[in-house]
C-alpha cells in the first residue's frame, strides 16, 4: 500500500513540473513580447532592451527556464515589473489571508455538503430530498460573482446592511482582526462548493444504500442507525473525499473572483491587478501556487482513497 | 406443523403493477421447499416477503405470512411493525443472497460480519465461542487469522459459506435461500448444497429454497412450487412432480432441463478436420492461459469444448477468432495457417470464420436495428449489392425463425432468445464453413436455452458447416455435440465422442465433474 | 426432446422504430422543462434585445440618456449617465457567442481525443490521460488569465482559452464512457469484421456514448457562460466601452445602494441562464442513466 | 449593536459576541444629530483620500499625490497659505511686508511657534528650508516658482529678507504655497519634523499614515484630535463602501455621480464647494499628431463641455475654456466660450492630414470623475472618426517613472492663482509641464508680468499669455469641478474650502468628534 502512495506521490511531482514548463512555456509561446506590452506607448529602443534585460528575456530559454526554476525552489520568484521589489515581498502575508479564506470556507463547506448530501440520501424521494436536490441544483449553476452580488445586495447593501461589503486591514494587522469583513466573502465559498459536495455526497449514498451488504445488513436484523455508521459510511468515504478535494481545489480558482469582488487583500486580488498591469512575473508565480494547490489536494484525496479502500490497504506493496 | 406459512401473499409496484397475486405455500420444520421459476417470475420477491422485506418500488398488497418459530407463538410478519419485524430478521428467519461478493460488506472482517448478527440479537452465549462453532458447521477454518480476513481475500464457494454461516449464527427457524450457487462452479456448488442439507435437517430449520435450475431441485429438496409470472401454477412432492408434470408449464421447464443419460444422435463419420487448431498457447506476463493445446473440427461436425471458467476456453475461442492479440503455435483452415489477429486475415478467411458471443444484451449495437447490424458482416466481407444484401437479411431472418417483421427492431426491443437467434444469424448469414459459439446459452434461462441449442443443431446439419461449441455446462453434451475436448488450466485432459466420455470418462477430472452435475 | 408449444411469451408491440430518444425522455422530467423555458427567455433577450432595445427606450447603447446613476426612466442610467435597459438588452449576444463557440470547440475537441484515447488503450492512452492531469492541474479561469496577461483581453482569446480548457475535462468523460462501451461484444464483432477503427470510432462507439456527451454539453454550456461573464466582471474579458453583462455588473456595482438596476438586470439574466442550461444538463443526465439503468435490466 | 449604527474600532467588536447580536441591527432610520456646543477635544479621526501609490513621500516640499498633500498640510506649515476663501493668511510668519520696488521683501516670524521637538522656529531654519527648495541639484517643486529669488538671509532674531534679482509684485502669492512648509535647518525626511498640527506616527507608502496631536501647536486648544489616520483609496466603490460601513469617518473627493447614494443615508452629511480644481487633457506639443496645432484645436473643438460636466460631475461643475486660475482676478473671460463644434473639427483634422484619427488616450483614478472624463471624451470623439482607445491604468504606475511622458493623458490641479500655476505647469522648468509647453512669446509675456508691479500693466500681459494659450495651448480644460466630500455626522469642524483641496484644504485641526462616537 505504501508503494502505491509512492508511486502516486512521484506522478504528482511529475505533473507539477510539467506545469511548472507549461506555465513557463506558455508565456513564452504566445506572441506579443512582454516588455513592449508593458511599456505600451512609451516604448523606446533602449527602454525596452533594459526592461527585457531585467526579465532575462535575453537569455537563451533553457537558460532563463532552469534560472526560473532554481528561483522557485529557493523562494525566489522573480521581480514583479509593477513594484520592481521582489514577488515574494508582494505575496507575502496575502497567501495567509487566502489560506485563511480557503480553509473557513472548507471547514464549514465540508460538514454541511456531507451532511445534506447523506439527509437526502436517507431521505430519498421525499420532500426534503426534492428541497435539498432542487436547492443545491439552482445554486451550482451560479457562477461565484451572481453569488457574491446576490449576498451583498441581500446583507450589505440594499435589503439588510449587516456586513461589510468591502475588505479593509490595516497594513501589519491580519485580514481576521475584524471577522465581520469575513461574513460574505466566506459565504460565497460556501455556497459556491457546498452543492457540489451535497450532489455528489447524495449520489455516493444513494449507491451504496442500494449495495447488497446494505440489504444483507437490514437483512440481518441490524438498526438502521448501526447500518448507516458501520456499513453505509465507510463506503461514501473514499469517493466523497474525491470530491471535496476537487472541490477545494477548485475553490482555488474561485477564490480569485471573489476577492476582487469584496477587496479581499489575498493572491485572488493580487493575481487580477497582475493581469490587468502584465507584470508576467507576478502572474506566473501564482498560477503556480494555485495549481500546486489543486496538485497537493488531489494527492490527499487519492491517499484517502487508497486508505479508505480496504483491498489496497491489505496488498502490500503490491 | 408448519414453521412457515403464506397465505394469498399479493404484491404490486407502487404505480400498481402486479408482482405477485395470490401467491401460497407452506415449510415444516427440518423440510427443503424449492421455489422454481424462470427470471422475473416474483420468486426473490415472494423469498423476501419471508422476512417481511419489499425491495425499493415494491408494496405488500395482502395476504399473510405467519412464522410459528421453535417454541414461541406464531406471528404474522407482515402485520408487525418495523421494529418488532427487525428482531425477527436473522434471529427467526433469516436470508442467504445469492451474489456472496456483492452482500458481504468489502471493508469489514468476516469474524466481524458473523458476529454482528449474534451482537444485534443479543446471543445470550459467548460470541466468539459460536462464531468458531458456525464457521465449523459450515467447513471453514475458525482460527484467529481466518477471521481477521477480508471477503476479497476469500474464494466464491469460501464467502457463501460465510454467508450461510452467518444465517444459521443464531439458530433461525426458517432459512430462505435466494439461488444461492449460480455464480459457483460445479464442484463447490455440490459441496455448498450439501452443507446446506446438513444443517437444516440437523437442526430442524424450515427452508425455502429460490432457484430456476430444476436439476438442483431433484438433489435438495423435498416439495417443490413452481412460479410462472406471479402465480405458483402447481406444487407437490419432488418425485411426484418431476414424474407426472401437470401444469404444462411444468412440463415446458422439465424437457427443456438437458438429460445426460439420453441415447444421442448418430455421430457422423470421421471427415478431413476444417479446421485445426496446433500447440496453440498464449500467457499474459507471468500466468500461462493455454499450454499447447491441439484440437481440431471436422465439416458438419459439432465438438463441444468444456471447461470451468478459467480454464482459457473463451481464450482459445478468441484466438480461433483472431480477437487475441498474439499467440504461439498454428490455427488452420483447410490446411491454410491464418495471422493472429483478424486485421490481417483474407476477407474469405474472415467470411469463412465467425463467431457468437456470450451476451445477448452486449453483442448487438444498441442503436442499430437488427437488420443494420446483420447486414454489416456482408457489406464488409462480400460484394452483394444492396438489394442482394436486403434479400440476404431477410432470408437469414426467417431461417433463424425470428420472421423479416423484427427486421427494423431495436435490441432492446427483443428479448434476450431474440437477440440471440439475431446475433446467430450475423454469424451465418455469411454462409460461413466454421462457428465458434462462446456460452452462447449460459445468459440465458432453461426453457430459452433449449431453442437455441435447437436451432444450432438443425443450422449444423442444414449448412454442414463446423461447430465449435464452448461451454461449462457438460449436461449440454448429448444436445448439441459429436465430440467433447475438456480443457482444465490450459490443458486438453481428454477427447473423445459424446459415449465414451458421458459413459466412461478416462480423466479423474472429468469423473468428478460428471459426478457433481445434478440429474435429475 | 420436443419443445412443447406454450403460450408463447408474446414480443412487446411493435415499437415505434426509433425508442423514445434522450431528449424525449429528458423532457419528461419537470427541471427540462423549467431550464427550457429558462434559457429561452434569456437567449431570445439577448439575441433580440440589440434590435429591441433603441425602439423600446428610444436610446443607443452610448449615448447619454441622463445624470449618471439616476434611478428615471424604465431602468434608470449607469455611471456614464448611459441607459442601462438599452445596454442590458444589447449585453447577452457576445456572451451568447463566445459561450457557445467555446463550448462547441471545447466538446469536439475533448471528444475526440476521449474517444481515441479510451478506444486505443495501452501507452496511447495512458499518455494523453497524463497530459491531460497536466492540464486538469489549472483551475479553468487562471489558465485564462496568465493567457490574457500575455496577450491582453482579445475576444478570440476568450473563446480560444475557454475552449481548449474544456477539452481535457470532456476529453476524461469521454474517455470513461469509450471504455465503457468498448468492452462490449459488438465492438469486438465489428473488430472481427476488420471494420476500420476510424469507423469504429464514428458508427459503433459515438452513437452509443451520446447521453453522457449530451449531458458534458450541457454542463461545459453553463461553466463556459460563467467563467466568460466572470472574466468580463474581471474587467479582462470584454472591453468597455462595449456593453456587456459582466462588465456592467462590474461598473455599477458601485452605486447599489441608489440605481441597483444596473446590477441587477444582469444578473438576474446570468443566474437565469447558468441556471437554466443547468437544469436542461441535469434533465439530460437523469434520462441518460435511466436509459442506461433499463438497459442493463 | 448594528454594526452600522456605530463605525466598528477593533476593540468594540471584540468586546461584542456571536452572530446574534450582528444581526439585531438597528435600522437606518436612526436620524443622528449634528454635534452642536463647543469643540470636545479627543478621539481618533480615520480618513479615506483619493488615490496615492508606492511613491508616496512625507517630504514637505515634492507633495505629488493627494495623501502626499493631506500629509504634508498637517505636518507642517508655510511662512503663509490661502485660507477657505482664497485670501492669504499668516502662519509661521507675522507678518510679510515688501520694500518699495518689490525686490526685497521682509517676513517677522510669528512668536511661540515652535516645531515638533519643541525647538522655536529661527531665521536660521527659515534660510534652511528655502536653500533646500532651491537646491539646484535636487529642486523641490516650489523651486521654478521661486526661481527670482537670489538671496534668503536671516535679519536679526525674528525677521527673514527674501532678496530678488527681479521685482515681483506677487511674491506673497508666490510664498503661499503648501509645498512650502518651514522645516529645522538639521531636517531629516526619515525623521519629519515640522510645526504641523499633527506630529509624525506610522507611515507605509501606497496605503496608510498615521499622526498624534502636537503638543506644542502654537493654536491654543487645537488640535482637538488625539490621533490622526490617513488611509488610501484608489478605486472609488471601495472608499464609499469604507465610509459607508464606517471603517472611516470621512473620504475625500465623493464620485459626484454617488452624491445621492450619500445624501440617501441620515448618518452622512456632504460637504460641497466650488473651487477652481481642474481635470485637463493633456496633450503633447512635442509629439505627433499633437504637435500639429491644427490637431489640438480640433480636440479642444471635439469635446462637448457640458455634456462633460452633465455626465462626469452630474451637473456639479462649472464650464473650462481651456484656461486656468479661475478666481485670478486677471483670468481671460473676455475669450470666448468654446463650444464643441464637430464640423470645424472636422475641417480642421482633414486640413492636417488625419480624416480619421486613432490615438491612446492614458487615464487612471488619480481624482474623482478623471476615468469618467476619458470614457466620456472617448464617445464624444467618435462623432468626428477620432478612434480613441483608453489605457487605464492604476494610479501607482501613473505616477510611476512614465508620468509626463504619456503623449495624450490627463491630470489633475488644484485652485491656484495664474502666475503660481504657470510656474508649477506651463514654463519649460516647471516641474509638472505635461504638455511640454515651450513658447517663446509665452515666456517673453509671463517674464515680463512677473516683474510689473503695477496690478492693471500686469494683468494686460496676463491677458495676452492666456490668449497664447487659448489658440495654441497643449491643455484640453472643460470644465471646474466643485469639490464634493462625506463624513459621519459625529464628525464636526470641517468647512468648504474654495482652494480645491478637499475636507476643508485637508486641515484636520479644526476638526472634532460629536458626541455619537466613543474615543
Amino acid at each position: 500500500m505504501t508503494r502505491l502512495i509512492l508511486r502516486r506521490l512521484l506522478v504528482s511531482l511529475a505533473v507539477l513540473w510539467l506545469v511548472s514548463l507549461l506555465v513557463f512555456v506558455a508565456t513564452l509561446l504566445l506572441p506579443g513580447d512582454p516588455a513592449r506590452a508593458i511599456l505600451g506607448q512609451q516604448a523606446t529602443p533602449e527602454r525596452i532592451a533594459a526592461l527585457q534585460h531585467q526579465l532575462h528575456l535575453d537569455l537563451p530559454v533553457w537558460q532563463r527556464y532552469l534560472d526560473w526554476l532554481g528561483g522557485l525552489l529557493t523562494g525566489d520568484l522573480g521581480t514583479s515589473t509593477s513594484t520592481q521589489g521582489p514577488v515574494t515581498a508582494l505575496l507575502g502575508d496575502r497567501i495567509s489571508a487566502s489560506l485563511a479564506l480557503l480553509i473557513l470556507a472548507a471547514v464549514l463547506a465540508t460538514p454541511l455538503g456531507i451532511g445534506l448530501g447523506t439527509w437526502s440520501a436517507i431521505r430519498r424521494d421525499r420532500v426534503t430530498d426534492q428541497v435539498i436536490s432542487g436547492i443545491s441544483l439552482v445554486i451550482a449553476a451560479l457562477p461565484e460573482f451572481v453569488i457574491g452580488v446576490a449576498l451583498v445586495v441581500l446583507l450589505s447593501t440594499t435589503v439588510f446592511k449587516i456586513f461589510p461589503s468591502v475588505t479593509l486591514t490595516t497594513p501589519g494587522e491580519p485580514v481576521w482582526s475584524q471577522p465581520a469583513q469575513l461574513v460574505l466573502p466566506v459565504a460565497t465559498l460556501v455556497l459556491v462548493v457546498t452543492p457540489y459536495i451535497t450532489r455528489m455526497m447524495r449520489a455516493t449514498m444513494n449507491e451504496v444504500l442500494d449495495s447488497g451488504y446494505v440489504e444483507m445488513a437490514r437483512l440481518k436484523g441490524m438498526p438502521e442507525r448501526l447500518v448507516l455508521t458501520r456499513h453505509a459510511l465507510p463506503h461514501a468515504v473514499g469517493p466523497v473525499a474525491q470530491v471535496v478535494a476537487l472541490q477545494l481545489a477548485w475553490l482555488a480558482g474561485g477564490v480569485v473572483v471573489v476577492e476582487f469582488l469584496f477587496r479581499y487583500p489575498g493572491i485572488g486580488q493580487a493575481l487580477i491587478d497582475a493581469v490587468s498591469k502584465r507584470d508576467v512575473a507576478v502572474v506566473q508565480a501564482i498560477t503556480l501556487l494555485i495549481a500546486a494547490v489543486y496538485i497537493v489536494v488531489n494527492l490527499l484525496a487519492d491517499v484517502v482513497g487508497i486508505l479508505a479502500n480496504p483491498k489496497l490497504r491489505t496488498e502490500a506493496g503490491r | 406443523m408448519n414453521t412457515l406459512e403464506v397465505t394469498d401473499l399479493a404484491v404490486r409496484t407502487t404505480d400498481g403493477a402486479r408482482v405477485l397475486d395470490a401467491v401460497s405455500f407452506a415449510v415444516a420444520p427440518g423440510e427443503v421447499l424449492a421455489l422454481v421459476g424462470e427470471s422475473g417470475s416474483g420468486k426473490t420477491t415472494a423469498g423476501l416477503a419471508a422476512l417481511g422485506h419489499f425491495r425499493r418500488g415494491l408494496v405488500s398488497a395482502g395476504g399473510s405470512v405467519t412464522i410459528r418459530p421453535r417454541g414461541g407463538d406464531p406471528v404474522d410478519v407482515l402485520t408487525l411493525d418495523v421494529a418488532s419485524r427487525r428482531r425477527l430478521r436473522g434471529s427467526t428467519v433469516a436470508y442467504i443472497p445469492q451474489d456472496p461478493a456483492l452482500s458481504l460488506n468489502p471493508s469489514v472482517r468476516i469474524g466481524v460480519q458473523i458476529a454482528e448478527v449474534l451482537e444485534t440479537h443479543s446471543y445470550p452465549g459467548t460470541v466468539s465461542d459460536r462464531v468458531a462453532e458456525v464457521l465449523a458447521e459450515v467447513g471453514l477454518p475458525a482460527d484467529e487469522a481466518a477471521l481477521r480476513r477480508y471477503p476479497h481475500q476469500l474464494s466464491g464457494g469460501q464467502q457463501q459459506r460465510v454467508g450461510i454461516a452467518m444465517a444459521f449464527a443464531c439458530r433461525p427457524s426458517v432459512v430462505v435461500l435466494d439461488e444461492p450457487t449460480t455464480g459457483l462452479d460445479v464442484l463447490t456448488q455440490a459441496l455448498v448444497l450439501k452443507t446446506v442439507r446438513e444443517l437444516c435437517s440437523e437442526h430442524g430449520v424450515a427452508a425455502l429454497y429460490i432457484t430456476h435450475d430444476l436439476a438442483v431441485v431433484a438433489e435438495l429438496a423435498d416439495r417443490v412450487a413452481v412460479m410462472y409470472r406471479g402465480d405458483i401454477v402447481e406444487s407437490d412432492a419432488v418425485e411426484r412432480l418431476l414424474r407426472h408434470p401437470q401444469h404444462p408449464y411444468t412440463r415446458r421447464l422439465l424437457d427443456a432441463v438437458p438429460d445426460l443419460d439420453e441415447p444421442g444422435g448418430a455421430t457422423p463419420p470421421a471427415r478431413e478436420p476444417v479446421l485445426a487448431a496446433k500447440s496453440v498457447s498464449v500467457s499474459y506476463g507471468q500466468n500461462v492461459v493455454l499450454r499447447g493445446v491441439d484440437v481440431s473440427v471436422a465439416a458438419g461436425e459439432c465438438l463441444m469444448l468444456l471447461g470451468e471458467s478459467g480454464s482459457g476456453k473463451t481464450t482459445l475461442s478468441q484466438c480461433i477468432a483472431g480477437l487475441t492479440r498474439s499467440y504461439s503455435g498454428t490455427v488452420a483452415l483447410d490446411g491454410t495457417a491464418l495471422a493472429p489477429s483478424t486485421r490481417r486475415r483474407s476477407d474469405e478467411q474472415r467470411r469463412r470464420v465467425q463467431y457468437v458471443f456470450q451476451s445477448p444484451f452486449s453483442s448487438l449495437n444498441p442503436r442499430k436495428t437488427v437488420a443494420q447490424s446483420i447486414e454489416v458482416p456482408l457489406m464488409r466481407l462480400t460484394d452483394l449489392s444492396r438489394a442482394q444484401r436486403r434479400e440476404r437479411v431477410g432470408e437469414m431472418l426467417d431461417r433463424v425463425r425470428l420472421g423479416r417483421a423484427l427486421a427494423n427492431r431495436l435490441p432492446e426491443q427483443l428479448s434476450g432468445g431474440e437477440r440471440q437467434r439475431a446475433a446467430i444469424a450475423r454469424a451465418l448469414v455469411t454462409t460461413p464453413d466454421v462457428l465458434v459459439c462462446d456460452e452462447v446459452t449460459s445468459a440465458l434461462d432453461v426453457s430459452v436455452q433449449a431453442t437455441i441449442v435447437e436451432l444450432l443443431g438443425e443450422l449444423r446439419r442444414e449448412l454442414g458447416m463446423a461447430l465449435l461449441f464452448v461451454t461449462h455446462n457438460i449436461a449440454l453434451a448429448r444436445e448439441v455435440a459429436d465430440r467433447i475436448a475438456v480443457l482444465r488450466h490450459g490443458e486438453i485432459v481428454e477427447v473423445g465422442t459424446v459415449d465414451d466420455v458421458l459413459r466412461s470418462p478416462s480423466h479423474p477430472y472429468t469423473r468428478s465433474l460428471l459426478e457433481a452435475t445434478p440429474r435429475l | 426432446m420436443t419443445a412443447v408449444e406454450l403460450p408463447q411469451t408474446v414480443t412487446p408491440p411493435a415499437a415505434p422504430a426509433k425508442p423514445a430518444g434522450l431528449f424525449r425522455t429528458a423532457w419528461t422530467f419537470p427541471q427540462a422543462k423549467v431550464g427550457a423555458a429558462l434559457t429561452l427567455v434569456v437567449v431570445l433577450i439577448a439575441l433580440l434585445g440589440p434590435w429591441l432595445g433603441p425602439v423600446l427606450t428610444g436610446h443607443t447603447t452610448t449615448d447619454f440618456a441622463g445624470k449618471p446613476f439616476k434611478p428615471d426612466g424604465i431602468a434608470g442610467t449607469d455611471g456614464l449617465g448611459r441607459d442601462v435597459l438599452t445596454r442590458f438588452l444589447a449585453g447577452g449576444t457576445t456572451l451568447l457567442l463566445y459561450a457557445v463557440l467555446a463550448t462547441a470547440l471545447g466538446i469536439v475537441l475533448g471528444a475526440l481525443l476521449g474517444m481515441v484515447a479510451g478506444y486505443g488503450g495501452g501507452r496511447l492512452d495512458s499518455f494523453l490521460m497524463r497530459g491531460n492531469d497536466v492540464l486538469l492541474s489549472f483551475p479553468q479561469l487562471v489558465i485564462a488569465l496568465l493567457a490574457i496577461a500575455v496577450i491582453g483581453p482579445e475576444g478570440w482569446l476568450l473563446v480560444l482559452v475557454i475552449g481548449l480548457t474544456h477539452a481535457p475535462r470532456t476529453a476524461r468523460v469521454t474517455r470513461q464512457a469509450t471504455v465503457a462501451v468498448r468492452g462490449n461484444d459488438y465492438i469486438r464483432a465489428a473488430e472481427m469484421y476488420a471494420v476500420p477503427r476510424g469507423q469504429i470510432l464514428l458508427r459503433e462507439i459515438l452513437p452509443n456514448i451520446t447521453g453522457p456527451l449530451m449531458v458534458e454539453l450541457g454542463l461545459r454550456l453553463t461553466y463556459s457562460i460563467g467563467y466568460i461573464a466572470s472574466l468580463s466582471f474581471l474587467g479582462l474579458g470584454i472591453q468597455p466601452p462595449a456593453a456587456d453583462w459582466g462588465l456592467m455588473i462590474n461598473e455599477n456595482r458601485i452605486a447599489l445602494v441608489v440605481q441597483p438596476w444596473g446590477v441587477l438586470l444582469p444578473v438576474l439574466a446570468i443566474a437565469a441562464l447558468t441556471v437554466g442550461t443547468n437544469l436542461v444538463a441535469d434533465s439530460l443526465a437523469s434520462a441518460a442513466a435511466g436509459r442506461k439503468r433499463e438497459a442493463r435490466a | 449593536m448594528e454594526e452600522r449604527c456605530r463605525p466598528f474600532t477593533r476593540r468594540n467588536f471584540l468586546a461584542v459576541t456571536g452572530v446574534a447580536l450582528l444581526a439585531a441591527g438597528c435600522g437606518s432610520t436612526f436620524t443622528a444629530a449634528a454635534p452642536a456646543g463647543p469643540p470636545r477635544s479627543g478621539g481618533t479621526l480615520r480618513v479615506g483620500v483619493t488615490g496615492g501609490g508606492a511613491s508616496d513621500t512625507l517630504d514637505p516640499h515634492i507633495p505629488a499625490t493627494n495623501p502626499d498633500i493631506a500629509r504634508v498640510i498637517n505636518l507642517y506649515e508655510p511662512l503663509l497659505v490661502r485660507d477657505h476663501d482664497y485670501q492669504l493668511e499668516m502662519l509661521v510668519a507675522q507678518s510679510l511686508t515688501s520694500a518699495p520696488g518689490a525686490r526685497t521683501w521682509t517676513a517677522v516670524l510669528r512668536d511661540g511657534v515652535r516645531f515638533h521637538d519643541g525647538r522655536a522656529v529661527t531665521p536660521a531654519d527659515v534660510v534652511a528650508t528655502f536653500k533646500r527648495i532651491l537646491d539646484p541639484k535636487d529642486p523641490k517643486s516650489g523651486a521654478a516658482g521661486l526661481a527670482m529669488v537670489a538671496d534668503v538671509v536671516a535679519k536679526g532674531d525674528r525677521a527673514v529678507e527674501f532678496r530678488l534679482s527681479t521685482p515681483n509684485s506677487g511674491f506673497d502669492d508666490l510664498l503661499g504655497q503648501y509645498s512650502l512648509g518651514i522645516i529645522p535647518a538639521d531636517f531629516d525626511v526619515k525623521r519629519p519634523i515640522g510645526t504641523g498640527p499633527f506630529k509624525a506616527g506610522s507611515f507605509t507608502p501606497g496605503l496608510q499614515s498615521t499622526f498624534t496631536r502636537n503638543e506644542h501647536y502654537w493654536r491654543p486648544g487645537q488640535p482637538y484630535l488625539d490621533e490622526l489616520v490617513l488611509i488610501n483609496f484608489a478605486e472609488d466603490d471601495a472608499r464609499i463602501n469604507a465610509l459607508l460601513s464606517s471603517q472611516v469617518d470621512a473620504i475625500d473627493q465623493v464620485p459626484v455621480a454617488l452624491v445621492d447614494v450619500l445624501r440617501s443615508d441620515p448618518r452622512m452629511r456632504v460637504l460641497a464647494a466650488d473651487t477652481g480644481t481642474w481635470l485637463p487633457f493633456t496633450m503633447r506639443v512635442d509629439r505627433p499628431p499633437f504637435d500639429d496645432v491644427r490637431v489640438r484645436q480640433a480636440l479642444r473643438l471635439v469635446v462637448d463641455r457640458e455634456q462633460m460636466i452633465n455626465q462626469v460631475l452630474s451637473g456639479q461643475g462649472r464650464l473650462g475654456n481651456d484656461l486656468y486660475a479661475p478666481f485670478d482676478p486677471a483670468y481671460a473671460s473676455e475669450l470666448p466660450q468654446r463650444k464643441q463644434d464637430i464640423e470645424a473639427a472636422k475641417k480642421l483634422l482633414a486640413e492636417a492630414g488625419h480624416s480619421t484619427l486613432d490615438i491612446e488616450l492614458v487615464t487612471a483614478p488619480v481624482q474623482a470623475g478623471a476615468v469618467e472624463a476619458a470614457q466620456v471624451f472617448q464617445q464624444q470623439a467618435k462623432a468626428a472618426g477620432v478612434n480613441v482607445r483608453i489605457r487605464k491604468l492604476d494610479t501607482t504606475t501613473f505616477y510611476g517613472e512614465n508620468y509626463l511622458k504619456w503623449d495624450f493623458a490627463q491630470d489633475f490641479w488644484y485652485t491656484r492663482n495664474y502666475l503660481p500655476q504657470v510656474a508649477v505647469g506651463s514654463l519649460p522648468k516647471s516641474p509638472y509641464n505635461e504638455t511640454h509647453w515651450q513658447d517663446t512669446e509665452f515666456i517673453g509675456l509671463v517674464a515680463q508680468a512677473g516683474s510689473t508691479v503695477d496690478p492693471k500693466a500686469r494683468a494686460e500681459l496676463l491677458k495676452k499669455a492666456q490668449k497664447i494659450e487659448y489658440e495654441r495651448g497643449g491643455l484640453i480644460i472643460w470644465g471646474f469641478v466643485n469639490q464634493v466630500d462625506a463624513y459621519h455626522v459625529h464628525v464636526a469642524g470641517l468647512v468648504p474650502d474654495r482652494t480645491g483641496i478637499s475636507l476643508s484644504g485637508y486641515q484636520f485641526r479644526n476638526a472634532w468628534l460629536g458626541t455619537g462616537k466613543e474615543a
